[in-house]
């Protein structure tokens, strides 16, 4: 099929099946769907709109069809996503699953485990938490403690078929409302440090798990710390080799990043921030604010712009690579600039915290929110660190 | 003058340093937060600030006070800013016994200045009708009527208005070219018909009501100071709360700054303290320095206050300016230092940021301070 | 349009790369400035410019140009800024030949952009009246005379303006409310009578020669472009112009940053490389990004220029003003981070904070163009 | 005497005794005098002004009279300062041997050094040069190698009466011009890095001594690099005792560092940037660059008052200590900052180099001989280092 085919055939498509409802801006946390077995839809429309979607394909638009995907091209995928943004289609579904795990099965999973948990993220069906962080183990990752030892053997062969998982997690994002775990875990505590770890896949409902919520500064409680006293975890659900799991957590973790630097830029609709200083204060805005102002989207811009290049050239096979430290420190903080800039904007309106108007407090609450984009997903230092090492190749570094 | 405290001052600053950290550290403000207390501070808390002298810091001593000036608030507000405690010392005694001590006539100076001065009476300040500070702008309008006024507009961001037993509202009795002219201020019951005052709570876990005047009828013996005169009262109110903003914000800067060094020295990562990283290491000395430059500029305000220069509101405005920033530098790089324990509300630092926030947007950010500081040099 | 090269211009970018560092490395620079050379440049190496068809690459092909826009001119330049190579290139095959291109009658064209991109004539443009660059701003007056004009005023800033074989003149033929209405471009031949050019030689040992016109007399014919409508010309080859220098300054840039990289390879203190040091890797690191970001939006700015989007001027304030900082920041850092040698004459990087600092001057500051790109948001 | 009785006779004597031409602003190198033996008055009046000047002491007020100075107190210095700005009158003298030698020499000499050299700084007949630097230790200044070797004894001795140095010094400020040089040497190469080092006084027309002026981006040569070859110093020159020299080394570097930090600030009737921009531009300020200017000042107005809170703090004996540092640091980015402003302001005027009127090349010369500060006399990384380790005492700082 010809672009130009496929993007009449999809935006017919869309037209007759995305709901109204679901072509009107997300307000609230509910309006994105994260699926799983504890989400509640919030609408019949996000329902429809997500197994419609799904039944395509087309939650995982560049997956392959066996595993669930839309097995479109890259081009195809640019052209849906450009379709869907014309009559502003939210997107069917959000998950970890789909950004981080997906890509890491793809790559390293067995057939057994694609063909178990590939088509569950792409129909929702399940959701997926990550159990990377731990106490103490913030930065330095890979100083993790968190055990998960081969149960002895019944007889004569080389070891049992399960895992003993013990030890504590912390960050792990939505832990409470996600279905399976993919876990960071020490396999062989005798190796070095990078060497011991392991990549492990289970059930958050196996006996032996618990889960608190840690609550932010913003109020919001989007982590948890998560407990594994004694989980058993069946052995086939190690993914890639033992002991070879920082080579996963490093792609994933790549991943991650650019999903984080990327965020706020990558939302549809993103107003600059002039306009937002206009619609409030009209023509009469401080001479410095608007030089402050001038100064950020300046950067923003580049920012974007680097953004959209470092695609381009990663299409054309032109990239210098490694590039995602830049991607995520440089946007969250620009992002973390953006949030101080609105605040000042609304001067004494920003710092509402609770009220009786509808949006009192989300102002305050997401310039909170993006203080966290600095450290979440390797602190801004860390991917310092990583530019001086891999892309400068500073010594010591 | 030297810019070093002097003896008085010096005692003033150790008493309060000791008080506040004992009597009102940031467990007290989690506490109030948590249980979404009434006052939002504890009244207890506040009638020992009198025992203290504090609440009748800025207010003479032939009624009541303890007449010690802008200095010493600075250093109460710089205590204060350490220990994150709330209590209605800027609002009352600060903005307000600043207008009255002023401007009041001889029977509102004996009616309410002692009051104030034990923390039996609040007054708050109704000046603000626009997010972004400018006083200037005043739309309400005071119309005569009766034996006095009647009062009609809507007043927003007043500190601590839920509480206030009285409160001073600026209103303009007259239009002028110059919007600085023919505005008055009044002293205002808020149980008066036609007074309505709603919380809101802030970031910061302080409060700002916002007031609407609806046809408020005032007596002519209202009226503070002179009618249409009422901006030059409200600048010396303003810059007073000013300079003690800019020291609360150097308490703020400066135990976040103590913070996160000792979290420095105490947090390993990668098997060595985290203290030891050279990068770290510079940003701290930087904000080491930063601190220190905030600290002159607000004494050198506080002082200039005192002195009644005709300077000081250069100084208020660098000190409130620098220390704006400074304060925002501080609690940022400390959260970051500080790593994901920084974003969690069980620990305090948080707090220390959020009031930073509060605290510089409040009677105009470093923007509107920087633009002032412009203006007044000629500029 | 993808923010990637195309083949051409992967060719241009190669060449361009090989040709500078071989033929005019910053040692030319050295021996040029040292030896008071007259003309500050070689013409030898700008003929070879015009062998590799880079002082025609943005003449059409018709006038003995490659026509090759300006993406590939902005690799030339980026070479340039690599290496501090000195030529006409900027004034000449950028700027001046872009107004002519554009707005030159068919004569004008054939007569000149043959010789230009054959490096056979300079041209430069006189504009700048004032130090800050404000390009509206033009005092110098075309009073109708003769067959022609007769012209009187003073430029400053006129790069090349002392070798150059034509001058492009910015004269007011009549006074208007709006200062961009009543500007017209003249040739003026600065042999004439009535022409003095007086050369400069700036920080960067480059040249900006003032020219005095003092009532030298222009003929119909010398007019480019329509009476009255040169502000339109003007600004069109200004933008090339800013678009090169930003790509100019991201060279300047990328090769400070790269010989730093270097040196903190080399260099050992307190027993270790000094690259070592977390402190300077992190700042090396933020640099790396910021370079790629001017990088960024240069490409964007010289795309827009070549597919003659109405947003072109939007992208080219853009990265003039992001190249800009990104060059100040980098030459400083070099210097920095190079310690006592940095300093030094005998060492190099002292000539790219000198470049850095009058390219980011040239045509519009990082301050200039933020205001500039605020007015054309509406802002 | 009380202070209003001084200052009114101070006032008087300067009156009757600084020449008129003393009291022009100070416009090119030579209407500062630095004396010394190869020192060319520019004038008779600059010869006597000097001459009086130190004939009274003042030249050194608050130096002990018994070694030349003007034995005032704290109080009547200031004073003095007062009153010779009050009429403009120039500085008498300018030298390392006031700024950096004396006070090291008040502090460590014993009584035949300061009765030698004190007097003859404070008349401005010797003028110092700093050995400090050297290729291969900047900031690193205690990895210094050059060599002070005491001669074999003549019989049965424990060693000869001088000492033999060799080695090679960088950044030695005017070694070209100066008559003697303070001098770090290694006396012990067997001793750990900061041990071995002595502090040695000699004459730079001592046989074996050459100087090498270095040519600096901003066109000057303030500096030289400065060769010994086989030296030969008494051994009474040495200052302090034989290895202690690293004591002096650091507390000469206190000075130093003060006087880099305090200098633009220092300087009479320096003018604030936004005059400067008004003169330049009139109202028509782009704003973002009254922006800068407005934040620059306000970091300039804050530093200016910290250098005199720091002062003020001293003298009452309520100061933190240790803030050298921060003065250094933070002073020369200020001052590079308000260059870099300067060069903004004025457009391409500021890029002037070489020309016809006087003042061409000024403002670059400026801007250029700023980037140094950070770098001379410890750099700003150094001091943030002093400050993390000394102030902070962060640990491994």
């Amino acid at each position: 099929m010809t672009d130009t085919d496929f993007r009449a055939e999809t935006r017919a498509w869309l037209e007759a099946n995305c709901p109204p409802e679901m072509r009107q801006p997300v307000e609230s946390d509910g309006d994105v769907c994260w699926g799983g077995r504890k989400w509640r839809f919030k609408s019949d429309a996000q329902k429809i709109w997500l197994e419609r979607m799904a039944a395509k394909g087309w939650t995982v638009p560049e997956w392959p069809k066996a595993y669930g995907g839309g097995g479109l091209s890259r081009d195809e995928a640019k052209i849906l996503a450009q379709e869907m943004q014309a009559i502003g289609a939210r997107s069917p579904l959000s998950s970890f699953g789909i950004w981080m795990l997906g890509p890491a099965l793809l790559k390293y999973g067995n057939e057994a485990q694609k063909c178990e948990h590939l088509p569950k993220i792409a129909r929702g069906e399940i959701r997926w938490c990550q159990g990377y962080s731990e106490p103490g183990a913030g930065s330095d990752l890979a100083a993790l403690r968190t055990s998960a030892v081969l149960e002895p053997g019944s007889g004569s062969g080389p070891g049992g078929d399960h895992y003993v998982v013990n030890g504590q997690k912390v960050w792990t994002s939505y832990a409470d409302r996600a279905d399976w775990i993919f876990c960071l875990v020490r396999t062989d505590p005798a190796a070095p440090k990078h060497l011991g770890i392991s990549f492990l896949l289970f059930d958050m409902e196996s006996e032996g798990v618990s889960t608190s919520p840690i609550k932010l500064i913003s109020g919001y409680s989007p982590f948890c710390q998560t407990f594994f006293d004694d989980v058993r975890v069946p052995k086939e659900n190690l993914m890639g080799e033992a002991g070879k799991g920082w080579d996963i957590a490093k792609y994933l973790l790549t991943h991650e990043r650019e999903m984080i630097g990327g965020m706020d830029f990558a939302a549809t609709g993103r107003d600059a921030l002039h306009q937002l200083a206009k619609t409030a204060l009209g023509d009469a805005i401080p001479g410095l604010l608007r030089a402050d102002i001038v100064r950020h989207e300046i950067d923003a811009l580049a920012f974007g712009l680097t953004m959209e290049r470092v695609k381009d050239e990663a299409k054309a096979g032109q990239g210098v690579g490694a590039l995602s430290s830049m991607l995520k420190y440089y946007g969250t903080e620009v992002n973390k600039q953006r949030q101080e800039l609105i605040m000042a904007i609304n001067g004494s309106d920003s710092l509402l915290w609770e009220g009786d108007t509808k949006h009192e407090g989300d102002m305050a609450k997401s310039w909170l929110r993006s203080r966290a984009n600095s450290i979440e997903g390797g602190t801004s230092e860390v991917q310092l660190n990583i530019i001086a090492k891999r892309v400068l190749q500073l010594p010591g570094a | 003058m030297p810019l070093v405290l002097n003896d008085e001052q010096r005692m003033v600053k150790d008493s309060a340093d000791g008080f506040f950290a004992s009597e009102a550290p940031v467990s007290q403000l989690r506490k109030l937060r948590d249980e979404k207390h009434a006052d939002g501070f504890d009244r207890g808390l506040w009638a020992k600030m009198a025992e203290m002298g504090f609440a009748g810091v800025a207010i003479p001593e032939q009624f009541g006070g303890a007449g010690l000036g802008m200095v010493a608030a600075g250093l109460i507000q710089e205590a204060i800013g350490r220990n994150l405690s709330l209590s209605p010392f800027l609002s009352s005694a600060v903005l307000s016994a600043t207008i009255l001590a002023r401007g009041g006539s001889d029977e509102q100076k004996a009616a309410l200045l002692p009051k104030m001065a034990a923390a039996e009476l609040i007054v708050a300040l109704a000046c603000d009708e626009a997010a972004r500070h400018t006083p200037a702008h005043v739309a309400t309008r005071a119309e005569a009527a009766g034996n006095g006024f009647r009062l009609s507009g809507t007043k927003t961001f007043v500190l601590d208005g839920h509480v206030a037993d009285k409160l001073i509202v600026a209103a303009r009795t007259s239009d002028a070219e110059d919007e600085a002219v023919g505005i008055t201020l009044f002293l205002v019951d808020p149980k008066l018909a036609g007074v309505s005052v709603s919380r809101k709570i802030l970031v910061d876990s302080r409060n700002a009501a916002i007031v609407v005047l609806d046809g408020c009828q005032v007596d002519g013996a209202d009226v503070i100071g002179e009618v249409g005169g009422g901006y030059t009262l409200l600048e010396a109110a303003l810059d007073a709360g000013r300079a003690c903003l800019a020291a609360e914000m150097l308490g703020v800067a400066a135990q976040s700054f103590a913070t996160t060094v000792d979290y420095l020295k105490q947090r390993e990562q990668f098997g060595q303290k985290i203290g030891s990283f050279q990068a770290l290491q510079h940003r701290a000395a930087h904000l080491f320095c930063e601190v220190e430059l905030a600290r002159s500029a607000t004494l050198r305000a506080l002082q200039a206050l005192d002195a009644g220069e005709d300077r000081a509101p250069f100084y208020v405005s660098l000190a409130k300016a620098k220390a704006g920033e400074v304060a925002k530098l501080a609690t940022n790089e400390a959260v970051q230092m500080h790593g994901g324990i920084g974003m969690t509300d069980d620990y305090d630092i948080g707090f220390f940021m959020k009031r930073a926030r509060a605290a510089g947007e409040t009677f105009g950010d470093t923007a509107f301070h920087g633009d002032r500081l412009a203006t007044l040099m000629g500029y």
